[in-house]
């Protein structure tokens, strides 16, 4: 028993090193492949050292993005950190940024074309702003005429917002249901 | 009408311009009295002081919509149709639904994205990228010191063992085993450990469970990497612990 | 009293969250100033934080080098990051490839199926490898049923072993006979 637990701290201290020198997401995969566990195991370590930051109140902490893991600083250090490195504030993502993205999200994959249907204006600035911030990308190109490109969001978006996985995104407002009430009005 | 000064730039849009009157006016989106708004907003395009034909197209073709929507109103309906055609506001409701509730997500997606600011994530680690750095292998590190006689004794080995047919696992404990580690590979091994850790002890660089000849192995890749100043070792007291790190520049007399 | 030691913690949990974003070593004059301590406490923290790393068995750990702080990972879990960081294409000769290297050295030109013919085993892997790394490349075809293509050495591996042709390398005569003498000592 002791030596199970024994191999158990050890491969979460493994499991930490591990994050901490990756300057990237590191898949849960390649964290079980290099412990040689199963990924169930693996997964279990991962959360326990999480857990333990949080409820530890440590300067840093583990997110999850898209099935693998990245270690990232408390955000009630924040302040600390840029004193230290006088960074300039972040400048937030204009509203059309904002609005372009929000529809490549909810709706990916989607051609520029689709985009624009939807605002109501030109994107072609936004969609290449957006894939030069490294927040939208080409997922594929649509089997139609001139097989338009298609975008989808990328890694990069989901830490830019902290969302886990696309799955995770609030939910728009029932769609189908407000049409169908509409339309049901229009025709009284 | 009082007199407004407006710029189109401050809208996203057509659909944002729309957007805005419908909530101004507290319109309701799902019976839009198609007459007032299209005023309105041809109102609006007049009183703007930026009228770059470039971004004015856009907001043109609503207008455009919009009186086509209207006149569409204003027609008899036929008489032999019991039921009412579609809608001619349909689409444009739809359309205005659709981007109501971008617009309404993207103000959750602004604190998310404030929030989201206060955490950082280191790049890559320098020592990380040395890593993976030397991932392309040269002829020399591939064959580790490899000599003619190595491959000779391979060659005898495995033409003997043809001869004899004896069993391929257990022929090879009878021979001699090339070295599993050499010294080259013992300072690479070294060399990588002090990427990650700049300071380590002496005991960290031997491998648990590491046989004799690996730890005879190691011991004289660390002679070697003192010898080439790559390393230095300090031990500040008799017994004590015996640290690390890479050589500075500085010599020993400068740091004890 | 409490207060204080809730600030220390707070602030040790700074400490850990600068270390951890800098990738590098920081000053402790540069630590000191950013939670607004003297050095004297600065230093304090960062020791009652590498003591808590070493005592919990962490997979980080904290360095000094000459008067500044470093993150860095812990000595036991270097062989599971060097394996995670060093792809396998690095993995030096293995027996199978060294056999299979000398069987094409004396007896090329050769087949993959005269090499197999000889160790007995697959051969697909270790020539595929070893044309990769270049030590070996086709040489002709031989004239029989499927025309096989035949093996030999390539300059690459004449240079590394520092000879000038194929001719120099120990005659196989001679390599019979020790074949010979091999076996007698095995015999005895």
């Amino acid at each position: 028993m002791e030596g199970i637990c024994m191999r158990l701290s050890e491969l979460e201290a493994v499991v930490e090193s591990l994050l901490f020198i990756s300057g990237e997401a590191v898949s849960l995969t390649a964290i079980a492949q290099t412990i040689e566990m199963d990924k169930a195991t693996a997964k279990a370590i991962i959360h326990t050292l999480a857990d333990k930051y949080e409820n530890e109140s440590r300067g840093i902490r583990i997110v999850e993005i898209n099935g693998a893991y990245q270690m990232c600083t408390a955000a009630e250090c924040f302040e600390y950190i840029r004193n230290m490195y006088k960074s300039p504030n972040r400048q937030g993502l204009t509203q059309a940024l904002l609005e372009t993205l929000a529809i490549v999200a909810y709706k990916q994959p989607i051609t520029r074309a689709q985009i624009e249907e939807i605002r109501g204006v030109s994107a072609e600035h936004a969609v290449s702003k957006l894939v030069e911030k490294k927040l939208v990308c080409e997922v594929g190109r649509m089997e139609s005429p001139g097989k338009p490109i298609m975008f989808g969001t990328t890694n990069e978006f989901l830490r830019y917002f902290g969302f886990k996985n696309i799955a995770e995104l609030p939910e728009l407002e029932e769609a189908s249901k407000m049409e169908e009430d509409e339309s049901n009005s229009i025709k009284e | 009408m009082e007199k407004i000064t407006i710029r189109l730039d401050a809208f996203e849009g057509p659909l944002d311009l729309l957007y805005h009157l419908i909530e101004k006016n507290e319109i309701d989106i799902y019976d839009i009295p198609m007459a007032r708004l299209t005023d309105q907003y041809l109102e609006y395009l007049d009183a703007a002081e930026d009228r770059d034909m470039d971004d004015m197209s856009e907001f043109l073709v609503m207008a455009a919509t919009l009186l086509e929507i209207k006149s569409k109103l204003l027609l008899p309906k036929p008489k032999n149709e019991e039921e009412e055609g579609p809608d001619p506001r349909e689409e444009l409701v739809l359309k205005l639904l659709e981007y109501k509730k971008i617009k309404e997500v993207t103000e959750e997606w602004r604190q998310r994205e404030e929030d989201a600011a206060l955490v950082l994530y280191k790049e890559a680690d320098q020592a990380v990228k040395q890593l993976k750095g030397k991932e392309s292998q040269t002829l020399e590190d591939f064959l580790q010191g490899l000599s003619m006689e190595d491959l000779y004794l391979a060659f005898r080995q495995v033409m003997h063992r043809k001869e004899t047919k004896v069993d391929h696992v257990r022929s090879s404990f009878k021979t001699v085993p090339r070295d599993l580690f050499t010294v080259q590979e013992k300072m690479e091994y070294i060399r990588d450990m002090l990427i990650l850790q700049p300071k380590t002890t002496f005991l960290s660089i031997f491998r648990k469970n590491s046989g004799k000849m690996e730890k005879v192995v190691t011991f004289l890749a660390l002679l070697e990497l003192i010898k080439r100043k790559e390393v230095q070792i300090v031990q500040k007291m008799t017994f004590g612990e015996i640290t690390i790190s890479r050589y500075d520049g500085r010599d020993l007399h400068e740091i004890i």
